[in-house]
């Protein structure tokens, strides 16, 4: 009898826990996308003119639709046969940025306040970063180094300024963020123009390659290079920052309640600055990454829609710092793997979007993935007896 | 299917493939020239292919990667951001074929074919023939982003106006565009098109009576625009660049006094043709006036409206730019 | 007996205003003015269609911004001068001394530029047009979150709606049809919002988000393999005309504005004023603000909060989606993705910037659009300002608006909270 | 109306909030509910109005059985419920708030609120209530808002009332006169379901009360029975009512306070040349009705509220122009006025909250690090200390019940050094149990030899533990007595009186139009004035 009751217990356990959960919103987010493959493909479409007559050619068309292209996307995200386990490398490489700015994205949502500036963060950090990287001719080392800083000081700059604003002047942060996200755009295409940054005997906005000694190492054989580690130990920061420090504390009661922050003594108005500060500088590590990493230029689309990525990614990691390193690491994939996918089967590049946001919303919402699977626990209704509507009296 | 003939099917081995920039395939611009190029070598020659849109920088070289992977014989990578990741993935793999669209290397790789266009020329007599059949005396040119594959347009443009001024004595005046400044109007992206239709407003309200938008598909809000303002009484006139407007964008065919083409389709197809005989070379291919690279299309619907003299004179300035007598310079033309 | 202490200085009411008022004049009497240029701008009141003409009208570029910047001066002094007496600017002066600025710019610019002459007309009527999926975005933003419900998703309600009206509009070659199927495609977006935020209580700032990339990738996707197969039958929908009503629409400056629009662009005003109407006058807003601001209380008194909101999010998404078929139905002739270029964004900004009021979200659109379309006159008529820095002037518009002008703005106490019983 | 609860139980997963209850609630009758903070009381009157579904047992109004699905259902059969945390829309009118839910439209559903203004006017005029109904309740003093929300119930016809801790925001007049309110609609033949955790007027107004201890009905006695007794039912153990404590030793006036004054953004002084000093180990209760500058007065010294003329000195140091931070590092303890607002972070867990103002101090923080072992520790030492009623110390705050909650925040404030003290409505909400508790660590603190300033609008707290008694009345001290200063003064000093005016009152009063001999009047002036 008991033994019974702990065996179903342990059945609840799994499946009511977020492990099993999450697999499974991933696996129906997966079904939808595949289906929507199926559906625009030209085979399904042909075999479903005789679906009646031949049934099982339409079923295997769908089936073939789907799972060739996940099947590419798997082999352009984590292994192959031919290159082994290189596509996780390249996994990791795409992760690095998404994860950095990710952070920044996080630490500002823990704070309350709702930072979509990472995008003009990423471009500020990597123009700043680009330049020392390109204009400047410094010894190895040093040169990286202060590569690193200067990025992480635009972003951090251009964050900083944002909390300025609202410190000192009340104007929403959603506001300014959206706005000097597209100041940032003009700015870097202004920039990108001028002589000062663009490639010597080169018409086009794009500036000259990075110094070797500006740029990340990279493992030989691949595009992976340091720019990952530094994206581990931003992640060990922000983790110490927001459990084990004093001003992680300041963020987080500011976060959740700046009128008791205030009375307990917390500046609210410099640690909205320095939050936005922080952020900006993690988006600014995005940046680096980019410019310093995987581009070794600097050109206009250089942050690309990673700014508006990591916001997703730091919704998906809720908002902190481990979670967001993983959902970095499976945006990664999915953003590694589309591109084998694309030139494999044909599948548009887009379905990785509908992929993506569909897993974060099923992996936000639980109690749908258990109604979808049935695992709802069924509601105990207690034994009352009938009483009349209170209406009809 | 159908049965492929015998001739296709003896190169239905070679493989001709496509990186795009951002932009994307369907971009009304270079990316979708340059993917037509691409089908067409594969109806007419019968050869595989495959194409990868990048969505952002990073992608580039990753689609090259893949492109590599997937034993593409020749891949063609369409603009300027892609010409590091076009020259690396060049320099990783010497024995393929690489070719790259609107981009010009200060040192040419030996297995990179450049295709690049002295579109100056032709948006020259385009710019000609917008200040003679303008009737209030003020043309307009606006840009998506300031590039220079689009200012290029818009400086021959703005010499072609110039020349007709000079020739006749006459101040056509030219919006949007100061080549002396290399600065002027643009939309800021190749995507707002109901911004190019209120910047194509505003320039009818200046006064302007013929507009060349060099903005991809934001180059449909000027169309639009442009019908409503005669709908309202105007007389005005588009001018299409990139491919003949009154072919691919039918739908301004009653305004579309004329284009100015870039042929990227058939420079595409032509690469891959020579590639599959074998006659591969990395000399850069330049589109001019000379070699039909560059044109303006016919005036097809508004052949009428264009006096003859100024058919003759166009005729003439073509001539002259091709022989050399008369030059056409923009800072963003191909280098010598 | 105990030591005198000295009183603390006294403290006076924000400088923030008198500050902002002078560094304003000083600009407007000494750049503008005396530094300025000395020709004359020219604006022009009337346009194509107009019943009659208007004189042009003309200001000598130095000699009014002189006049302006003393008046400016004036007011700059007097506001220093209420401060002193503890005292604030009336919001009416505040008003006229930003309109006399923006006016002291415009001859400023003008005068000094290639082409001396402006139509205010084109200026005004282009800014209307450009603000039209600005606002029906931003209605969208102030429906939800009135309810207490955030929506980031208006970007991909815009873009749901721009696809949805192409696709059904071509294919039915009729336009009514595809602005219906506009706003139900909006509906659906704000359907999986209302679900997700209100039903299984996720986060609604991650549905709004991760909605935008649904949204983008699907129109996307489609875009690529269905209407791009076949343009003629998929992309090539059919137009709401502009419907102009005589007589009307010839009064200059205004016929324009008002009496020169599409279908769509009649519905906005309508829609402006419904939404502000239906917000503040009648039992239906009333509950809505109420489950905005107090769930908690407005279910003690009987109000279904989650059925509210829920209604609310939908009509929000429809509204939205009309917006969007702007694009498609009345700005230009086929969709391409990203059609909607972020302006979501920019509508939810409008949102906030307007309090959470229509008509204030109206005129922060307007004010958008406003700067976004004098942006572009300024570089068609050759200013020495770089083109990217004149982009950046609607943006940087709305930071000082924000910043300097209007600060801290109270959103609805509960907006972003689920309503959960027990 | 009559209402029987039988055989009522609610639980919250496993736990049971509500057992078995049976009450019953005649017709025109005023039943209290009495119990402990976490009792069950709130729980068991929510599923009366139908928030809370009953896990099991019945509800009967005039003997049928009812079921609500909602509040709708309730308020349809006749119940009202004035709710402990007002159900009021702040940024709302009186009259849209009144309105709300029972809307008079004119046609196309456009709000017609004058008929709701003509009901609210009846209602005040029947019961004597003074409210506009066009004035925003945001700017309303609690007792009118409270009004509010009786008007509401009233216009909806409630035949049952249920107010539930209805007195704990309210100044004593407030109270007398909604006591006098519950009499006269007790009259009217309404029934009252009525809370408190002050037996003072439990036991003047109840027919019946009903004392639930851990979710179940343990007694009902009559309002004949003594405080004692029913302190005793309710905590289930001797609760000691009366505050022993040692006559004050004041030393040195450490905290001096001088001409201070604050004026609002919207420009008006709310705090008026407020003059006073603090000795070394006394107790300075503020009293005053609620609104008269008690809130800006503490703010001011802790420096969340922009001071405009004045000063404050702690042992001779400026803390005017101090940053809070460096206000409460130079030795000053803060418990606010509303735990849940400003004194705890209710998302973070009871640990973090126990350091809320000390984290970056040692021995917690230490440069930008933080030491969580040491908050861990404090926490099991101050939950223990002040028997802090928890299964874990990592729960939420929120988690808490409200007496526990104000139990943290004052453990936090007391565990450090302090050379002032500072707290307002410390046992707003507290059951009589943990009252005393508090009470005593606030008199301890004082015999440590710490300046202690107590605000309360609750006049037996004050006169339980002040030393001295400073009145505010409209932003301005009318003067300060001594600590054993009669009830009657200082209702009429909380009235507008001044001290000498209210002595002279309250005597001529008490000696029933007998003239008196001059006695000297025991008041101070305040301080730095005319000496
Ligand atoms: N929604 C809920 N979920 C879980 N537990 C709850 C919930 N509401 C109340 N409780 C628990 O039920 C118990 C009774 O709470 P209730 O609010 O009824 O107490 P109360 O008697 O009103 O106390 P107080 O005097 O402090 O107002 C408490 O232990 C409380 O923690
Ligand atoms: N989800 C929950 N889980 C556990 N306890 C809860 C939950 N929601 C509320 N409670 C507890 O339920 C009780 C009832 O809430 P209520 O708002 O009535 O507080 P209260 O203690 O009566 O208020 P006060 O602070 O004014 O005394 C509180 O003790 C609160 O901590
Ligand atoms: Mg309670
Ligand atoms: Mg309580």
């Amino acid at each position: 009898m008991t033994k019974q009751k702990s065996e179903s217990d342990l059945f609840r356990q799994i499946t009511q826990g977020p492990g099993l959960v999450s697999v499974l919103g991933v696996f129906v987010a997966l079904l939808i996308g595949g289906l929507l493959i199926a559906a625009t493909d030209s085979k399904v479409a042909e075999t479903a003119g005789y679906l009646f007559a031949r049934p099982s050619d339409f079923f295997s068309a769908v089936w073939a639709a789907g799972t060739d292209s996940y099947i590419a996307l798997f082999n352009g995200a984590i292994y192959n046969s031919s290159q082994g386990f290189k596509p996780f490398l390249e996994t990791l490489t795409v992760a690095t940025p998404l994860i950095c700015a990710g952070l920044g994205v996080a630490l500002s949502f823990r704070a309350g306040l709702f930072n979509i500036g990472a995008q003009g963060q990423i471009i500020i950090g990597a123009v700043m970063a680009g330049y020392v990287g390109f204009a400047w001719h410094l010894p190895v080392g040093l040169h990286l180094l202060l590569v690193v800083i200067f990025g992480l000081i635009g972003g951090a700059l251009w964050g900083g300024l944002v909390g300025l604003l609202k410190a000192k002047t009340g104007a929403h942060e959603v506001i300014l963020t959206i706005m000097f996200n597209y100041v940032a755009l003009y700015l870097i295409d202004y920039l990108m123009n001028t002589e000062a940054f663009r490639r010597p005997g080169e018409t086009n906005p794009i500036s000259p390659i990075l110094d070797a000694s500006a740029v990340f190492p990279s493992l030989p054989g691949s595009n992976l290079h340091l720019g990952f580690v530094m994206a581990i130990l931003l992640t060990l920061a922000v983790a110490w920052i927001l459990k084990r420090s004093t001003i992680g504390f300041e963020f987080r009661a500011v976060g959740h309640n700046p009128e008791a922050a205030k009375t307990a003594g917390v500046n609210v108005a410099r640690t909205t600055i320095l939050v936005m500060a922080l952020a900006g500088a993690l988006a600014g590590a995005a940046g680096v990454a980019q410019v310093a990493g995987t581009e070794k230029v600097l050109t206009n689309g250089i942050a690309g829609s990673l700014g508006f990525d990591a916001i997703t990614v730091a919704l998906l990691g809720r908002s902190t710092p481990w979670g967001t390193f993983f959902a970095g690491l499976l945006f990664g994939a999915f953003q590694a793997g589309a591109v084998n996918m694309q030139i494999a089967t044909g599948t548009p590049i887009d379905i990785v979007l509908v992929v993506q946001s569909l897993i974060v919303l099923f992996i936000a919402a639980p109690p749908l993935v258990k109604t979808i699977f049935g695992l709802n626990p069924k509601k105990k209704r207690a034994a009352t007896s009938e009483p009349v509507k209170a209406g009809a009296k | 299917a159908p049965e492929e003939s015998g001739a296709k099917a003896e190169n239905s081995d070679y493989i001709g493939c496509i990186v795009s920039d951002s932009g994307g395939f369907d971009d009304q611009s270079f990316n979708e020239s340059s993917y037509r190029g691409l089908q067409n070598a594969k109806k007419d020659l019968g050869i595989q292919v495959r194409d990868a849109e990048s969505k952002q920088n990073s992608d580039f070289a990753r689609n090259l990667d893949g492109m590599m992977g997937a034993n593409c014989n020749l891949t063609v990578t369409v603009g300027f951001l892609l010409a590091d990741a076009t020259a690396d993935a060049a320099a990783k793999n010497p024995e393929k074929h690489f070719a790259i669209v609107d981009n010009q290397y200060k040192e040419p790789i030996k297995n990179v074919k450049p295709i690049i266009y002295d579109t100056a020329q032709a948006a020259y007599l385009a710019g000609y023939v917008a200040a003679a059949t303008s009737k209030t005396g003020t043309v307009a040119t606006f840009g998506g982003m300031k590039i220079p594959t689009v200012t290029i347009f818009m400086d021959g443009f703005a010499d072609g106006v110039a020349k007709y001024n000079e020739d006749k004595g006459k101040d056509v005046k030219l919006l949007g565009w100061d080549k002396k400044k290399q600065d002027g109007t643009f939309t800021g992206d190749f995507e707002k098109q109901d911004k190019g239709k209120q910047v194509t407003k505003n320039f009818i309200a200046a006064g302007a009576d013929v507009v060349m938008p060099v903005a991809g598909p934001v180059g449909k809000g000027a169309g639009a625009a442009i019908q409503e303002a005669n709908k309202a009484g105007s007389d005005a006139m588009l001018v299409w660049v990139d491919s003949d407007g009154f072919l691919t964008a039918p739908d301004y065919k009653d305004i579309m006094l004329t284009s100015v083409i870039k042929t990227m389709d058939k420079a595409v197809e032509d690469v891959i043709a020579a590639d599959v005989k074998g006659e591969f070379s990395a000399d850069p291919y330049v589109g001019t006036l000379e070699n039909t690279g560059v044109d303006i299309a016919p005036f097809h619907d508004f052949d009428s409206k264009v006096s003859e003299d100024t058919k003759k004179e166009v005729a003439a300035l073509k001539e002259a730019i091709i022989k050399g007598d008369l030059k056409v310079e923009s800072p963003a033309s191909p280098k010598k | 007996m105990t030591t005198t202490l000295q009183p603390a200085i006294t403290i006076l009411p924000s400088k923030k205003t008198p500050i902002i008022l002078s560094v304003i004049a000083v600009i407007v009497f000494l750049f503008f003015g005396i530094m300025g240029n000395s020709d004359v701008a020219h604006f022009k009141l009337d346009s194509a269609g107009d019943a009659f003409a208007l004189p042009e009208l003309a200001f000598p570029g130095k000699v009014s911004n002189i006049i302006i910047g003393v008046i400016l001066l004036a007011v700059a002094a007097y506001s220093w001068m209420l401060r002193s007496k503890a005292q604030q600017l009336a919001t009416w002066i505040i008003g006229v001394a930003s309109g006399l600025f923006v006016l002291s710019f415009l001859i400023w610019v003008v005068s000094g530029a290639n082409i001396t002459t402006i139509s205010l007309s084109s200026l005004l009527a282009g800014a209307v047009v450009l603000a039209v999926p600005l606002v029906f975005g931003s209605l969208s933003g102030v429906l939800c979150e009135r309810s207490g419900v955030v929506n980031i998703a208006i970007e991909g309600q815009l873009l749901g709606g721009a696809f949805t009206a192409a696709l059904v509009s071509s294919m039915t070659k009729n336009a009514f049809f595809g602005l219906i199927a506009a706003g139900i495609a909006g509906a659906l977006v704000s359907l999986v919002l209302a679900l997700f935020s209100i039903k299984y209580v996720v986060n609604q700032i991650i549905v709004g988000v991760v909605l935008n990339v649904l949204v983008s990738g699907i129109t996307g996707f489609l875009f690529t393999t269905v209407m791009q197969e076949d343009p003629e039958l998929y992309n090539s929908p059919v137009h709401l005309p502009v419907i102009a009503i005589p007589g009307l629409s010839a009064i200059p400056v205004i016929g324009p504005i008002l009496f020169r629009q599409s279908v769509i662009g009649y519905l906005m005003y309508i829609a402006v004023f419904v939404v502000w109407f239906g917000l503040f006058k009648t039992k239906w807003g009333l509950r809505v603000r109420a489950v905005g601001e107090h769930p908690k209380a407005a279910d003690t008194l009987g109000i279904k909060v989650n059925r509210t909101r829920f209604w609310n999010v939908t009509l929000g998404g429809i509204v939205a989606g009309i917006g969007g078929s702007f694009f498609t139905l009345v700005a230009i002739d086929s969709f391409t993705k990203e059609i909607s270029g972020g302006r979501g964004f920019i509508a939810l900004a409008a949102v906030i910037f307007g309090r959470w009021n229509p008509i204030g979200a109206f005129l922060a659109a307007l004010l958008f659009g406003f700067a976004d379309n004098l942006q572009v006159i300024l570089t068609i008529i050759g200013t020495p300002v770089p083109s990217q820095f004149m982009a950046m002037m609607p943006y940087l518009v709305t930071i000082f608006a924000v910043a300097g002008l209007v600060g801290r703005s109270r959103g609805p106490a509960s907006v972003g909270e689920p309503y959960v019983k027990e | 109306m009559k209402l029987e609860l039988r055989g009522i139980s609610k639980a919250f997963g496993s736990f049971y909030a509500n057992k078995n209850i049976d009450l019953t609630v005649d017709d025109a009758q005023i039943h209290c509910l009495l119990g402990e903070n976490g009792a069950g009381k709130s729980t068991l009157m929510n599923v009366l109005y139908g928030l809370y579904q009953p896990t099991e047992g019945q509800i009967l109004l005039d003997g049928k059985p009812v079921e609500f699905s909602g509040p709708g259902d309730a308020m349809a059969a006749g119940i009202g419920m004035v709710h402990q945390h007002f159900m009021l829309i702040p940024v709302f009118t009186v009259a849209e708030n009144i309105a709300l839910g029972a809307e008079a439209t004119k046609a196309g559903g456009v709000l017609d609120l004058a008929v709701t203004r003509k009901k609210i006017r009846e209602i005040s005029d029947r019961y004597n209530f003074d409210v506009d109904p066009d004035a925003l309740v945001e700017d309303l003093p609690v007792g009118v808002q409270q009004r509010v929300e009786i008007i509401k119930a009233l216009v909806r016809d409630a035949r049952v009332l249920i107010l539930d801790e209805p007195t704990a925001v309210l100044t004593p007049q407030e109270t007398d006169e909604l006591l006098e309110i519950m009499r006269q609609l007790k009259a009217n033949g309404t029934s009252i379901v009525f809370i408190s955790h002050k037996l003072r007027e439990v036991r003047a107004v109840s027919d019946v009360i009903t004392v639930i201890r851990r979710g179940q009905v343990i007694d009902s006695v009559s309002p004949e029975s003594s405080t004692t007794e029913l302190a005793n039912l309710m905590v289930g153990r001797a609760v000691e009512l009366n505050l022993y404590k040692e006559a004050a030793a004041p030393g040195q006036a450490t905290l001096q306070v001088r001409d201070l004054s604050v004026v609002n953004a919207a420009g008006t002084t709310t705090l008026d040349a407020v003059s006073f000093d603090i000795h070394q180990g006394e107790i300075l209760a503020v009293a005053g009705v609620q609104g008269n500058g008690q809130t800006e007065l503490t703010e001011a010294i802790l420096g969340t509220q922009p001071v405009t003329a004045g000063s404050v000195k702690l042992e001779g140091t400026e803390l005017v122009g101090k940053s809070v931070k460096q206000v409460l590092r130079s030795g000053v303890g803060f418990v606010p006025e509303d735990r849940s607002v400003h004194g705890l972070v209710t998302q973070f867990t009871i640990e973090e909250n126990l350091v809320l103002d000390l984290y970056d101090r040692a021995p917690f923080g230490k440069g930008i690090s933080m030491n969580l072992g040491a908050v861990k520790k404090n926490a099991t030492q101050q939950i223990a200390d002040f028997d802090i009623r928890t299964d874990n110390q990592l729960n939420p705050a929120s988690s808490l019940s409200g007496g526990n909650q104000q139990k943290v925040v004052m453990a936090r404030e007391l565990s450090r050094d302090l050379k002032l003290f500072i707290a307002s409505q410390p046992t707003r909400g507290v059951d009589v149990g943990s009252i005393e508790f508090l009470h005593r660590r606030i008199v301890a603190e004082r015999d440590k030899g710490t300046p202690v300033m107590i605000v309360s609008t609750e006049l037996d707290e004050v006169m339980e533990l002040a030393d001295r008694i400073a009145v505010l009345y409209k932003g301005r001290i009318n003067g300060i007595v001594p600590g054993d200063t009669s009830r009657e003064v200082l209702g009429l000093m909380m009235a507008g009186a001044s001290a000498e005016e209210a002595f002279a009152q309250a005597e001529y009063a008490k000696s029933d139009n007998e003239p008196v001999e001059a006695k000297p009047v025991p008041v101070e002036h305040q301080e730095g004035e005319a000496q």
